[in-house]
């Protein structure tokens, strides 16, 4: 049944993509129905999946080797409900934010419905060609999405940057998918013998599913696509880019593992390796933003970076025989897939109103849009106290869970090895990156919603029109209920982290108390701040006092860059940023400019100059192809004389 | 019957060179073409009889897989000429008709001989004909192409008729008398005299491989698809090669049979990985999109030979990548025939935002890129993939991760190129020209872009049929 | 020393005076020299007079001792253009090229194991030799001209091989009808070339390029 | 039962701690200072004023004192004040932790709120050295964890002898880390100094420049709850776990009192350090209670 109605919802979205191109503007309003309805269709698949186990299904497609396979498996349906639930927000949202009246509205439509539905398929998925074949439209669509915009250079190169990595990942997966096949002899995904997850296949298998699905999930140091592309993207679909598709990665990762009998500890040391590094530096860079799109791109990064660190604590766990720590690593990292696709949602919902609004994505110049959007202001600030993991919302709980994995590990006895010495970071990494995560968000929050308006597109900013408010709503009710009442996933956790790594047992007593705090908690703060605020509504109020300033102008107020300078100062030995200050400034300083950019460490002072230089030894190449025939012919006789040569020995 | 597969277009050949209407010959081409792929139609469905109209001439099961690309292959570029012609009405067409069609001719004489000298005549044939077709445009460039083009596509030819020769020689020794024929040579091979049979597969592969542009081979390739018109290119870059490509499975089979396989296909395996290597430097910054085609041919081309060279399921994999190869390379020449006529420009320097100016045809171009590389749901996507899975299988990890690799940086390098081409927006002087989008020049893309999808989603059961045949011939498991 | 080997070893000859002279007539005049004792090679290997053996030897006579090196000739004249042959290699390196390939030839064809008959004999080592002269005219000549000569010499050498399997030597005559259009293509476009470029010179013809 | 005690024990004496540091640092200075009990006259005074707003501000303003408020009350409730803590579960001392940090979330947005310089600088310094003492914070529960086998604050916190006696020197070095957090974290000198008038030194008290009436009641009610919970933190450490509740709060409360003093005498004693000084002491705490960890560890 599950298998049934996921497949449908997945038809729907493709549906609607094919009608976005037929229907005129008029009647385009009919895409977002039939998407919402596939959305809706496919959730209830979903959450029928979440118990029944392996309901499986077959797709017409005729090719050698590949088959339609799909089955849907507690797994998948954990991975595939988030993709409908925000196909459905996002179609609302898109509703106002791009309206047919807006250019290329079908174009959108089209391609968000196609990377909405070829997603959902991919997470159910049971032949890896298929699998493969799935993962690559997702690319393709969102490549489209990504260069919506072709008139604009920037965005034609982020898609072309997101469309070239993309692509050497999926070549990186046709390699790991016919290994796989030349080791298992079938194109399903069945578990590894012994013998072979142990031999070089098995390692070798390892790495080619980190680099595929590191690239796509945008774990440092493959993220160079992730931010660009995020920024430069229609803000719904940066919102399903950063909430779902970038979860892709992870999901293969998890599903390619849960094939080895046993998962070497160098293995789970390299994805915690990987997850550590991944949300330091994630937040790092963040921090050092002043776009708020790129902002939140790079809090994608570190977020995947805290799902790999539970993992990464859940595989080496799993290695020494410690069934709970594992089981908190798993549950952790695994709700935390759910937790980031929300708010981050959210977050995204709430920066598109912003940037709808203002005309830029500069933060430093918004400012005071708590004032114009109340609403979008408060779906934005849970968003952003979800996200910092504080209590009592559902970042909470997942990061608690890899907190408390931590701990345990550190309480029981020591076992030997560097991986099981990498459990011990896990506390104190969690604990930078959540402080300067809540610093960078409080930055953000406060620069873009509060204070004043630094500029007159921020003056002027309106409501948001309804339908881009009614997208965020079920979102803030999702952040709060995982966070209020997390004991009601326990269930639903302990399933797909069997199925992840074949450890089972039950965290209803571990979430139990959380629970019995958070609910009150919760209640009384609201109490306490509403009350407070409703008994002042009638204050005087007055400008701001500041000491005395008679007339605090816009400009006086504390930039975001400002906020974060000291932070960023501290990174800079590995990120460097980019500063174009007035050099010594003459006795009767003229007007001088100072701007700051940081520059993204692997991808500009990395790859790009690599790339160049790669380009520069292809031009020397060239010369072979100088023009003149009797060269070619010279060629033509030595390669015949080589062959002779070599037909001789 | 079959024979009518030659004779119908002689005599069109025949008609269009006595017709004096310029605007009646492209009609009388694409009737010749209608009848050639109806002919080849009813050949493919009724089953194979048992007596040949004679020895020389027979239709085999390579011979009806790659007849019937070039059928379909020729069909929608004669209606695409319907529209080009008219286009360049300025220019006569009675030389160009007329070679079409006797290309056309020489080509099914090439799929269908059994016999290495008449093979070797009719592939001689073609280069004279092709070399006509290069020149249409009359101008310097053309002029050079063609020369080149006739100079090295001769010294190959001679080299393969050298080598035809040594393969006689061999039965000679071993057999008695030097027979060329194909059957009687593969079931009698194990007694060639083996030096003579290697020494002749290295002259002939160099002398094919010249024709099929394998790098180092291929110099002639970019000049030739750069000047010729894009309805020539796609004509030789998904007709002739694999032509060129028919000739050498025959002469593997033989080969094989002799029990030279594994030499045959170490050749193979090396001079595949060297065209991509080549094709992949050459497309990094390339600033002709139509030079980029014709190194993305000799990509193919060395995908081709690698996909035989590893056996196995590269069989398979390599002649369903000359059918998806073929389609495939018809989309991207005819499209961007057309962005070229538009913009009166091949370089990137006055080409971009093609998409804007030509909706159709840029959209077309994207998508054939995108399907060349191996993207889903695009057919090549499956045959990329399966002769990937030969090389793992055949435990050659360097060579798969080498395969891997060139198709990365190719891909990286043609994407410059082609977004630069498609996106962005178009200098204001685009606008001006008179090229407009007509059905003649769009729906021949769109079908075969149509096929190429359908070779991706939904193989026929026939097509299958004809594949695994023509794997079993070759000794491939299908 | 058998009749033929002479025959072979003077084209083996005229291979080197290709190389060595500077006259562009001259060399074309020696390729066709070369045509007219490979039509009269069957001769010496074949016994008795058949009509084929008459046909073939009159074929081979015409197309290559008379028709190309005539259409050549009249393409110099046509062109009126210089008549050195302007190479890119000296004509000293050339040779030394060409002594070495005569000698790799006669080496590889040691290396191959032949019919009884044709034990001892010239054929094989002067096919390769001729092949390879023919190779190295076309690729060490500026003129376009010359690089035609190359082709036929080249041509020649394959036929040279040819007569080794005299039985199957049918399709001989379709090869040489096929080298008869293949020289005429040639000659058009050497002609275009003239006119487009007021010259044979391969520079000129370098423009394509990467 | 315990919940209400913890409350009122915390809602009772967290304004004496103030008062008691103060007067220490009067007497080191030789004044006479003011009373022990200034703190609550000012906080009834606070309260019975009225309040002016500032028209920039939205909610989140107030949002800032009402939620460091109840953060505090109810970080109260996790701490074994009377032997064990009303709300103890294994992982609370994460929530510990992480509760405060939702107050430093709405102090800071508040301070931004007011789109001040000078108020949006004092976020930025409490955003900067509170992400640095973090770590320290944590690294004293791993060591603590681990040399009491437990996740539950009541029991890590219940240092006995014989572990007192096993790794002393771990103890040590965590106590010292966290004393120097609570400096920080309350912003006392030599991070801060709670009583200066130049507005570019200050970090917590520039935050609140534009609260008037009860909010800023609320915020100083806050800090000082929040001093009084860390102190209670740091004595929990060192005193010696007693049999009756009541016996435990009379010595946790002498050793804050203590600890009070020991405040007192610093700032008499010490300078404000420069701000670029400030992280390393934070980066050095973090160290002290790293190797902290290793010391158990091995």
């Amino acid at each position: 049944m599950s298998a049934q109605l996921i497949v449908l919802g997945a038809l729907l979205c493709f549906a609607s993509a094919l009608v976005s191109l037929v229907v005129p503007r008029r009647t385009q309003v009919l895409t977002a129905v039939i998407q919402v309805s596939g959305g809706i269709i496919g959730l209830a698949g979903c959450i029928a999946g979440f118990r029944g186990a392996g309901a499986a299904l077959r797709l017409p497609w005729q090719v050698p080797m590949g088959v339609a396979a799909v089955r849907v498996d507690a797994l998948s349906a954990f991975f595939a409900a988030p993709v409908f639930l925000l196909g459905v927000l996002g179609a609302v949202y898109a509703e106002r934010y791009w309206p047919s009246s807006k250019p290329r509205a079908a174009y959108v439509r089209c391609f968000f419905g196609i990377a909405t539905g070829a997603l959902s398929l991919v997470l159910v998925a049971a032949n890896t060609l298929f699998f493969v074949a799935l993962w690559e439209i997702v690319a393709l669509a969102c490549f489209f999405l990504v260069g919506t915009d072709t008139a604009d250079a920037d965005a034609r190169g982020a898609a072309w940057l997101y469309l070239a990595a993309s692509h050497i990942a999926t070549l990186t997966l046709f390699g790991l998918v016919t290994l796989l096949h030349s080791a298992t002899g079938t194109w399903s995904f069945v578990p590894l013998s012994r013998a072979v997850a142990s031999s070089d296949t098995g390692s070798a298998l390892f790495w080619l599913a980190i680099v595929a699905f590191g690239i796509k999930a945008g774990m440092m140091p493959f993220h160079v696509w992730l931010p660009a592309a995020h920024a430069a993207a229609p803000t719904h679909v940066s919102a399903v880019m950063s909430g779902v598709v970038i979860k892709m990665g992870i999901y293969g990762l998890v599903r390619v593992l849960s094939l080895y009998p046993a998962v070497p500890d160098w293995m789970g040391g390299t994805v915690l390796t990987l997850g550590i590094i991944s949300s330091i530096l994630g937040v790092a860079f963040a921090l050092a933003q002043h776009d708020l799109k790129r902002l939140l791109a790079y809090h994608s990064i570190e977020n995947i970076g805290i799902i790999l660190a539970g993992l990464g604590v859940g595989y080496i766990a799993r290695g020494h025989g410690l069934v709970m720590i594992a089981m908190l690593g798993f549950a952790g990292g695994l709700l935390h897939v759910w937790n980031h696709g929300l708010f981050k949602a959210l977050l995204f919902f709430g920066a598109g109103s912003a940037i709808h609004a203002t005309h830029t994505r500069e933060i430093d110049r918004m400012g005071g849009l708590a004032r114009r959007m109340p609403m979008v202001a408060a779906g934005f600030l849970t968003g952003a106290v979800a996200i910092s993991g504080l209590p009592p919302l559902n970042g909470f709980v997942s990061e608690w869970l890899i907190y408390v994995a931590g701990f345990k590990a550190v309480v029981g006895p020591m076992r030997g090895g560097w991986a099981w010495l990498l459990l011990l970071a896990v506390v104190p990494a969690l604990a930078l990156t959540g402080a300067l995560a809540l610093a960078c968000f409080v930055k953000a929050f406060g620069a873009v919603f509060l204070g004043n308006p630094r500029t007159r597109e921020a003056a002027e900013a309106g409501q948001a029109p309804a339908s881009m408010r009614l997208a965020m709503v079920p979102l803030v009710l999702a952040c709060v209920a995982i966070g209020v009442v997390p004991v009601a996933l326990a269930p639903l956790l302990s399933r797909i982290v069997a199925i992840a790594s074949g450890v089972s047992m039950s965290l209803v007593t571990t979430l139990a108390p959380l629970q019995r705090i958070a609910a009150p908690m919760a209640f009384v703060l609201a109490i306490t701040v509403s009350a407070l605020v409703i008994r002042l509504r009638r204050a005087p109020r007055t400008v701001t006092w500041d000491c005395g300033y008679a007339r605090p102008t816009a400009r006086m107020q504390y930039s975001s860059s400002s906020t974060a300078r000291t932070l960023v100062a501290f990174f800079a030995w590995v990120m460097p940023p980019s500063v174009h200050a007035p050099g010594q400034l003459p006795l009767f300083p003229a007007e001088a400019a100072l701007s700051t950019h940081m520059p993204d460490t692997v991808l500009d002072r990395g790859l790009l100059p690599a790339l160049r230089r790669l380009q520069r030894i292809a031009g020397i190449a060239h010369y072979i192809q100088s023009g003149r025939v009797q060269l070619y012919l010279v060629y033509l006789g030595v390669t015949l004389l080589a062959l002779l040569v070599w037909s001789l020995r | 019957m079959i024979v009518y597969a030659i004779i119908v277009p002689l005599v069109a050949a025949l008609a269009a060179f006595v017709v004096p209407n310029e605007r009646a010959r492209p009609w009388i081409v694409a009737a010749a073409a209608l009848a050639h792929t109806a002919l080849t139609a009813i050949i493919l469905v009724t089953p194979v009889t048992g007596e040949p109209l004679s020895p020389w001439l027979r239709l085999d099961a390579l011979g009806r897989l790659i007849l019937a690309i070039l059928s379909v292959l020729f069909l929608i570029c004669a209606i695409y000429c319907i529209g080009y012609l008219r286009l360049r009405a300025e220019r006569p067409n009675k030389i160009f008709c007329t070679v079409l069609l006797i290309f056309l001719a020489m080509t099914t004489t090439l799929v269908l001989a059994q016999h290495l000298t008449l093979m070797w005549v009719a592939m001689e044939a073609t280069t004279l004909a092709t070399a006509l077709l290069l020149y249409f445009n009359e101008n310097r460039r053309s002029l050079e192409a063609t020369w080149k083009y006739l100079m090295i596509g001769s010294v190959g030819i001679a080299l393969a008729l050298l080598g035809t020769l040594f393969l006689a020689y061999s039965a000679r020794l071993g057999l008695g008398q030097p027979t060329l024929l194909f059957p009687e040579l593969v079931e009698r091979a194990g007694r060639l005299s083996t030096p003579w049979l290697r020494t002749a597969f290295v002259f002939l592969l160099v002398g094919y491989g010249t024709k099929m542009g394998l790098a180092p081979l291929h110099n002639w390739k970019p000049d030739a698809y750069g000047e010729a018109p894009g309805v020539v290119g796609a004509l030789l870059a998904g007709g002739l090669t694999s032509c060129a490509f028919l000739a050498l499975l025959r002469i593997y089979r033989i080969v094989d049979a002799a029990g030279q396989g594994p030499f045959a296909r170490q050749l193979f395996v090396a001079l595949g990985l060297f065209s991509m290597a080549t094709a992949a430097v050459f497309m990094i910054g390339q600033r002709d999109f139509k030079r980029l085609l014709a190194y993305s041919s000799v990509e193919h081309m060395g995908i081709l030979v690698l996909g035989i060279g590893l056996g196995g399921a590269g069989i398979f994999g390599a002649l369903l990548h000359t059918v998806n190869n073929a389609l495939t390379k018809g989309v991207l020449f005819l499209a961007a025939a057309n962005i070229h006529r538009a913009f009166k420009s091949k370089r990137l320097e006055d080409v971009t935002g093609a998409i804007r100016r030509l909706p159709l045809s840029g959209s077309f171009f994207l998508a054939g890129f995108l399907a060349i590389t191996g993207s889903p749901p695009f057919g090549p996507f499956i045959s990329e993939l399966s002769i990937l899975t030969a090389a793992m299988d055949g435990k050659r990890y360097v060579v798969a991760a080498l395969y891997l690799f060139f198709l990365a940086v190719i891909f990286i390098g043609m994407g410059n190129t082609v977004l630069a081409v498609v996106q962005g927006v178009p200098p204001e002087d685009a606008e001006g020209h008179a090229f407009r989008e007509s059905v003649f020049k769009t729906l021949p893309i769109a079908a075969s872009l149509v096929l190429v999808l359908i070779m991706g989603t939904w193989i026929p059961s026939g097509v299958t049929k004809l594949l695994a045949d023509a794997t079993r011939l070759l000794g491939g498991k299908p | 020393m058998h009749a033929a080997d002479t025959i072979l070893i003077v084209l083996l000859l005229a291979n080197f005076f290709i190389l060595g002279t500077a006259n562009l007539r001259a060399s074309i005049r020696v390729v066709a020299m070369q045509g007219v004792l490979l039509a009269i090679l069957p001769l010496f290997v074949e016994t008795k007079a058949t009509p084929r053996l008459m046909l073939v030897v009159g074929a081979t006579a015409a197309i290559k001792g008379a028709l190309i090196p005539g259409l050549l000739l009249k393409a110099i004249r046509d062109v009126h253009i210089r008549h050195e042959v302007e190479p890119y290699l000296g004509f000293i390196p050339s040779l030394f090229l060409c002594a070495i390939g005569t000698g790799f030839a006669l080496l590889f064809a040691d290396q191959l194991p032949l019919a009884p008959a044709d034990h001892g004999s010239l054929f094989v080592p002067a096919a390769f030799a001729t092949v390879l002269a023919g190779f190295l005219v076309s690729t060490t000549r500026r003129k376009a001209i010359s690089q035609v000569t190359g082709y036929l010499m080249l041509e020649n050498g394959v036929y040279v091989f040819g007569l080794l399997l005299y039985e199957s030597m049918a399709v001989e005559v379709g090869v040489l009808l096929d080298l008869l259009v293949g020289i005429f293509v040639m000659g058009i476009v050497l002609n275009h070339i003239q006119r487009e470029f007021s010259s044979l010179d391969t520079e000129r013809l370098s423009r394509l390029r990467d | 039962m315990t919940a209400i005690l913890n409350l009122a024990i915390v809602l009772a004496a967290a304004p004496l701690l103030i008062g008691v540091i103060n007067k220490t640092k009067a007497l080191m200075a030789g004044r006479v200072g003011p009373p022990l009990v200034q703190t609550y006259y000012d906080l009834a005074k606070l309260f019975r004023k009225g309040t002016v707003l500032s028209s920039t501000t939205t909610w989140v303003f107030l949002a800032g004192p009402a939620v460091s408020f109840v953060v505090a009350l109810f970080a109260a409730l996790l701490l074994p004040l009377a032997g064990t803590a009303p709300l103890a579960f294994p992982g609370d001392m994460i929530l510990f932790v992480y509760v405060f940090a939702l107050a430093r979330f709405f102090t800071t947005a508040a301070a931004m709120d007011t789109g001040s310089a000078f108020e949006g600088m004092g976020a930025a310094r409490e955003l900067t050295f509170a992400s640095l003492a973090e770590p320290a914070l944590f690294f004293g529960f791993l060591a603590l964890a681990r040399v009491s086998h437990s996740l539950e604050l009541s029991s890590v916190l219940a240092v006995s002898g014989t572990a007192w006696r096993s790794s002393t020197a771990a103890l040590v070095l965590i106590v010292a880390s966290w004393f120097i957090v609570l400096l920080a974290e309350n912003s006392r000198v030599p991070f801060d100094d709670p009583n200066t008038h130049l507005e570019l030194t200050m970090i917590h008290e520039v935050m609140v420049l534009d609260h008037s009436g009860p909010p800023f009641g609320l915020v100083l009610y806050a800090s000082a709850m929040k001093l009084f919970v860390f102190a209670a933190l740091v004595a929990h450490v060192i005193v010696p776990r007693f049999a009756h509740p009541l016996t435990n709060v009379a010595a946790t409360l002498g050793a804050v009192f203590a600890i009070g003093v020991l405040v007192g005498l610093v700032e008499s004693v010490m300078a404000r350090l420069r701000l670029v000084r400030v992280p390393q002491l934070l980066i050095t705490a973090s160290l002290v209670s790293a190797f902290a960890v290793v010391l158990v560890l091995r």
